[in-house]
């Protein structure tokens, strides 16, 4: 057992508890500049211990299990949110070096484990024995499977011009254009299925303040709530990456200004894709549950199809297959 | 067919899209609401009793905290019902004063309206931008009559402040700063297609259902019928403004918000024409004897209150004190209307409609 | 379409506007001269009318008034004055009525305790508590309020 | 501290010449009001549809600037209501306010009627006995009445027949006696 | 960490230049708890307004970590803004049980404090602490924000003090 094997997960697992805890404070201090007013300041030299102060005192709360809740089912339920939440980054090549397995179907493996949080929410929403928890539970439900499946059409595009599953190839594929231009009807598909999957605004049914008081995690108290808010943002950072390498290249440098680091292109696309999250949240109402249904089936599906169709009936054509046939 | 069994579900009393404690035991089925009943007194502060045993000028106190949302125009129903009593006139700077003051207040409270009920939609930002516009109607306030929403401003026969030197130009300056800063309001919401599907077409009041009701103020307006008592039985200066009354067409919440931003426009109107038309000098106070009698008899008076008609109904026995003193509080009755509504909604919608009505408990409990 | 990006659009150009916010605990956040804070008495003025106590809707004032001490000046001299400032609602008829502006509001808002009997202010804290006083009263205003002083 | 209140106001008040309150009525002569015209209209009008015995007492409300007033029997109240709701020339379609007031002998609830068309207002008022007082219910000629006369029923005790759904509105349910009549005491003094 | 010393006693100053190295873990809790207040949104009256406009860009309660939690069970301190009537005091104390263990309360505005002007009303509980243990008054009808800022200073204050000297705090 060499030690690169175990102290790599362990490294890994620092960096994103690290990201997690200045994600929660970044955004609420892009909100506060959204709004015009400063976020929290007061707790570090920038604020930067408040996240430190928030999951600590998370952590030394008391912790209430309400006594009709089945027992098991809302204890585990924490754990079954946060653990696909991290297996999943184990596929995400960061750069040529550093990156943890060379899976074949990369893709695959991402979306299919990234499903199971589902079953985590809905154990949480059954257990807590609490009406809103039930509907938030019900909501979510419905939302991410019904948009899991233009999640995966969008994605299609690329493996069909790719021809593998495999992220790494996937992002030497897009060495001289990013696939955001050619697929970016795939890329509009993606990030808005991408913002749903992660119950965020504008999609945020499942935890609705002010519908459902705090939908599904309204009966956890204390680091149960720290595990759900915990698994939320680790989502974050994995569907921002995945978005950095599936469309905008991985670590290639754009227009060829490769003295930069891979790594640092990595995270500058990555940041952009985390901030708009933030900023989309900032701005945008809630969309109503049937009109959310009605919005995936009826519009994000049919899309996605045709960007496929697109993408096979372009490789056809003599002179544009150089974009589509990498 | 699958047997569904109802729910009951409590919108509790305390809950993040019910602008204070109103309680709403809704049976639903699914998703959908099959009947809801409202249970209203969580704040019943009994001030029609207190008010029973104080003088006129220590009941002006109360008024501010029943729709402590527009207390100038709280004052205002008790003061003229008062004043209609006695027969008092007011001097010229002092009516002035009231009219820019209480149109002031009518911004204010449609601002939060509007941030509130975006934050029941789900957008967390217009809310800010409303406060952060509403401050500045607040700290005006606060130089006036040294309170922020509770201001014992008005007295029987006048006001208790003058206008601070530089106040009027600070109030221009206000009027200038908000009209285009609506553009941004309407940029940042009225386009916006997602606001639209949560509103347009959702918790349609029909004409005669809100007469049969008795709605006032916007939800009146929104059915098509121009009631608005500044026009039609006009008190105070209000028959020397210009200013037209928004009336909408289909009564649903989209036309509820329309309405209220003109609405907002409007007053901003008026309080430009109050002050080019303010008198530089001129007493504040009218000849009013040192203890308040009022003669014996009976007085109710409506006036426009930015949720609707706000009436006081006094029955006096020649006391200093009122035999009996009544509020007709618009939204006790705007609100006896969202069962009806609520039929066969989903839960999305009973927070968009019950924000669309408008209501403050402190005013619908009194 | 077009809305939701004009929105996005609007929200990045608040972002560059600077911050409204008063950094309150740090920068003393000045209020306007009518503010009502808590009251400020002094004793040599009043001359133990009672207005005060019959104006307030919560009765929250009480004073005990004796006899002027050297014998041949007649009127009463205040004993002990006190607010029960729980239940102040700070609607400022008092200082509107006094007729020799014995009592006046002052500017401070920072009266969070820790127990509810700290809130019974007596004589001797009303008169220390005299920074920022307010300084256009019912006195030197030009129409006086009703109730006001005559003289 | 009432009684001590009016004992202070008695010996200033005699102590200075009084200023007697100016009161408009006394000093001008009564000339008729230009409402009183139309309240005769009402009153013919309601007593020919609903009965002679229906209207006890009319006058002019002079403060409330000329609102003409009528005083019906409480037994044809409801049908009276009906007629001024349905009838073309009258209609009155939106109920203003709608309040109790306790006169210490007996109770009465005040209507204030508006015709949205004719934009005419009138005030109309139904008396009723001090014990078990009962007004009939015109929550279904008004629906906006509903609330309020569970409101009345809840602070003043006045019963409201054959009303959809009286219970109280504003008070705990378990809350004993009504609180704005004059001979009210609080249960529990001091909590 | 800068510690802010407005309003902190001189005699706690001393005792903090002396030992402010040797935080022990009690302190190091107090700190994150004082620093990350979760307010229960209770509000109920006209100090409702004034609560949502400090959390408002003006007065900005984010700075101090504040976040309004709709939900008991994730909420440290519940702020009483508004008068508590009989009919709503039953339901205070349940929400007031369901939240977790370390929690106080702030009464706001002096109707939360003793009733406020509604002193003689018949329907109006005189003062919330007949109902839930109080830790701050702030009087004031209603207290304007930078009075509630003052206010959930002071709770942090006391949070500290208790942590450092295990005594509970009565007065000021």
């Amino acid at each position: 057992m060499n030690p690169v094997l175990v102290m790599g997960p362990i490294l890994l697992l620092f960096v994103v508890l690290g990201f997690v805890t200045m994600a929660i404070l970044f955004e609420r201090k892009v909100i506060g500049w959204i709004q015009m007013r400063p976020g929290p300041n007061r707790v570090g030299p920038w604020g930067i211990l408040q996240t430190v102060a928030d999951v600590l005192k998370l952590l030394i709360k008391e912790d209430i299990i309400p006594s009709k809740a089945d027992k098991p089912l809302f204890k585990l339920a924490p754990a079954i949110a946060f653990i696909p939440a991290f297996a999943v980054l184990a596929v995400i090549p960061f750069t040529e070096s550093l990156q943890f397995s060379q899976f074949a179907v990369g893709i695959l493996y991402y979306l299919a484990v990234s499903s199971i949080t589902i079953i985590g929410i809905l154990m949480g929403g059954w257990a807590s024995n609490n009406k809103y928890a039930l509907l938030g539970a019900m909501r979510s439900a419905a939302q991410m499977i019904s948009y899991e499946i233009p999640l995966v059409m969008s994605v299609v595009g690329i493996i069909l011009s790719v021809g593998s599953l495999n992220l790494v190839e996937i992002v030497e594929a897009q060495k001289q254009v990013w696939f955001i231009f050619p697929q970016f009807l795939g890329f509009a598909v993606f990030f808005i299925a991408s913002l749903s999957e992660l119950n965020r605004t504008p999609f945020d049914l499942p935890e609705a303040e002010s519908e459902l008081v705090a939908g599904y995690h309204v009966e956890y108290t204390g680091f149960r709530f720290a595990f759900f808010m915990l698994s939320e943002y680790v989502y974050v950072f994995a569907m921002a990456s995945l978005t950095t390498v599936l469309f905008l290249g991985g670590w290639n440098a754009p227009f060829g200004l490769t003295m930069i680091p891979g790594i640092v292109w990595f995270v500058l696309k990555f940041l952009l894709i985390v901030f708009s999250l933030f900023w989309i949240r900032a701005t945008m109402p809630r969309v109503r549950v049937d009109q959310l249904m009605e919005f995936a089936w009826k519009v994000l599906l049919p899309v996605a199809l045709f960007n496929i169709l697109l993408t096979a009936v372009l490789q056809e054509v003599p002179y544009l297959d150089f974009l589509y046939r990498l | 067919m699958l047997r569904t069994e109802e729910m009951l579900l409590n919108v509790g009393p305390q809950h993040p899209s019910t602008h204070g404690v109103l309680r709403l035991v809704v049976k639903i089925d699914g998703e959908r609401i099959v009947e809801v009943e409202p249970v209203i007194g969580y704040l019943h502060r009994g001030t029609e009793k207190l008010a029973e045993d104080l003088n006129y000028t220590q009941i002006i106190p109360y008024t501010d905290r029943m729709d402590y949302l527009s207390a100038m125009t709280n004052n205002y129903a008790l003061v003229h019902a008062v004043e209609k009593m006695m027969g008092l006139e007011i001097p010229e700077r002092a009516d002035y004063l009231r009219v820019i003051v209480m149109e002031l207040n009518r911004i204010a409270s449609h601002l939060v309206w509007m941030g509130t009920y975006l934050l029941d939609i789900g957008a967390m930002s217009p809310f800010l931008y409303a406060f952060r516009d509403r401050e500045q109607i607040l700290s005006l306030f606060n130089e006036l009559c040294g309170a922020r929403l509770t201001y014992n401003y008005m007295r029987v026969g006048g006001v208790k402040w003058d206008a601070p030197p530089g106040w009027i130009e600070k109030a221009d300056a206000f009027v200038d700063y908000l009209l285009p800063q609506m553009d941004e309001y309407h940029g940042l919401i009225t386009g916006n297609e997602i606001f639209v599907r949560r509103t347009k077409g959702i918790g349609i009041v029909s004409q005669e259902l809100a007469i049969q009701y008795a709605l006032s103020g916007a939800n009146l307006r929104v059915s098509g019928s121009d009631w608005d008592l500044r026009k039609k039985e006009p008190y105070s200066l209000y028959d020397r403004f210009q200013f037209d009354v928004p009336v909408g067409k289909n009564g649903d919440l989209y036309d509820k918000y329309l309405c209220r931003m003109q609405e907002i426009v409007e007053s901003l109107k008026i309080v430009k024409q109050a002050i080019d038309q303010f008198p530089e000098k001129g007493t504040i106070m009218g000849k009013v004897p040192r203890v308040l009698r009022v003669p014996e008899g009976e007085i109710y008076t409506g006036i426009e209150s930015p949720r609707g008609e706000l009436g006081c109904h006094i029955v006096s026995k020649g006391k200093d004190k009122p035999w009996r003193l009544k509020f007709r509080r618009p939204s006790f009755y705007n609100l006896q209307i969202l069962p009806t509504l609520l039929v066969g909604e989903s839960i999305s919608n009973l927070v968009a409609i019950l924000g669309g009505i408008d209501i403050v408990l402190g005013e619908v409990d009194c | 379409m077009r809305g939701l990006v004009k929105g996005l659009g609007i929200t990045l150009k608040n972002m560059t506007k600077p911050s409204v916010t008063h950094r309150y605990p740090d920068v003393p956040l000045p209020m306007p001269d009518r503010f009502r804070g808590i009251q400020y008495f002094d004793p040599d003025l009043c001359i133990v009318c009672n207005q005060c106590v019959r104006i307030c809707p919560t009765d929250c004032i009480t004073l005990t008034g004796k006899k002027h001490p050297d014998p041949e000046k007649k009127g009463k001299v205040i004993d002990t004055y006190d607010i029960n400032f729980e239940i102040c609602i700070l609607c400022d008829l008092c200082t509107e009525v006094c007729p020799t502006e014995a009592i006046v509001m002052t500017n401070n808002y920072e009266l969070a305790v820790y127990s509810r009997d700290d809130l019974f202010k007596n004589m001797e804290w009303l008169h220390q508590n005299d920074e920022n006083v307010r300084k256009e009263n019912n006195l030197n205003k030009p129409n006086l309020a009703p109730g006001g002083n005559k003289k | 501290m009432k009684s001590e209140d009016e004992k202070k106001e008695a010996p200033r008040a005699k102590a200075r010449p009084s200023k007697r309150p100016v009161t408009k009525k006394e000093e001008v002569p009564l000339e008729p009001s230009p409402k009183q015209p139309v309240l005769d209209q009402y009153v013919t009008l309601i007593k020919g549809a609903v009965g002679e015995q229906a209207v006890s007492e009319s006058h002019i409300n002079r403060e409330a600037g000329h609102l003409p007033t009528i005083v019906i029997r409480k037994e044809d109240w409801l049908a009276t209501a009906r007629y001024l709701k349905r009838s073309d020339e009258l209609s009155f379609d939106y109920l203003q306010s709608l309040a109790g007031v306790d006169y210490a002998s007996y109770f009465e609830v005040v209507y204030v009627l508006l015709s949205m068309s004719t934009l005419q207002k009138v005030m109309i008022k139904v008396k009723a006995e001090r014990e078990e007082a009962s007004v009939p219910s015109v929550s279904d000629v008004w629906a906006a009445a509903n609330w309020n006369e569970r409101e009345i029923f809840d602070l003043f005790g006045i019963e409201f027949t054959d009303h959809p759904h009286l219970k109280r509105i504003l008070l705990p349910d378990n809350w004993v006696g009504y609180p704005l009549r004059k001979d009210y005491e609080p249960l529990d003094k001091e909590v | 960490m800068e510690m802010n010393l407005e309003g902190v006693t001189p005699f706690e100053e001393e005792e903090l230049k002396r030992n402010v190295l040797t935080t022990n873990l009690d302190q190091i809790k107090a700190w994150t708890r004082s620093n990350s207040m979760w307010p229960l949104s209770f509000g109920l009256a006209c100090c409702a307004i004034e609560m949502m406009s400090t959390g408002g860009a003006h007065y900005d309660f984010d700075r101090f970590g504040v976040i309004f939690r709709a939900s008991p069970r994730q909420a440290d301190v519940m702020i009483v803004a508004g008068t508590v009537t009989k009919k709503m005091a039953p339901l205070l104390r349940r929400l007031y049980d369901q939240m977790p263990e370390p929690k106080w309360v702030i009464a706001m505005g002096s109707c939360a404090t003793a009733g406020g002007p509604y002193v003689k009303s018949y329907a109006v509980v005189k003062g919330v602490d007949q109902v839930v243990p109080v830790d701050v008054y702030i009087p004031g009808c209603p207290p304007n924000p930078a009075a509630l800022i003052y206010g959930v200073i002071k709770l942090q204050e006391k949070i500290k003090y208790e942590a450092k000297h295990g005594k509970r705090v009565f007065h000021t």
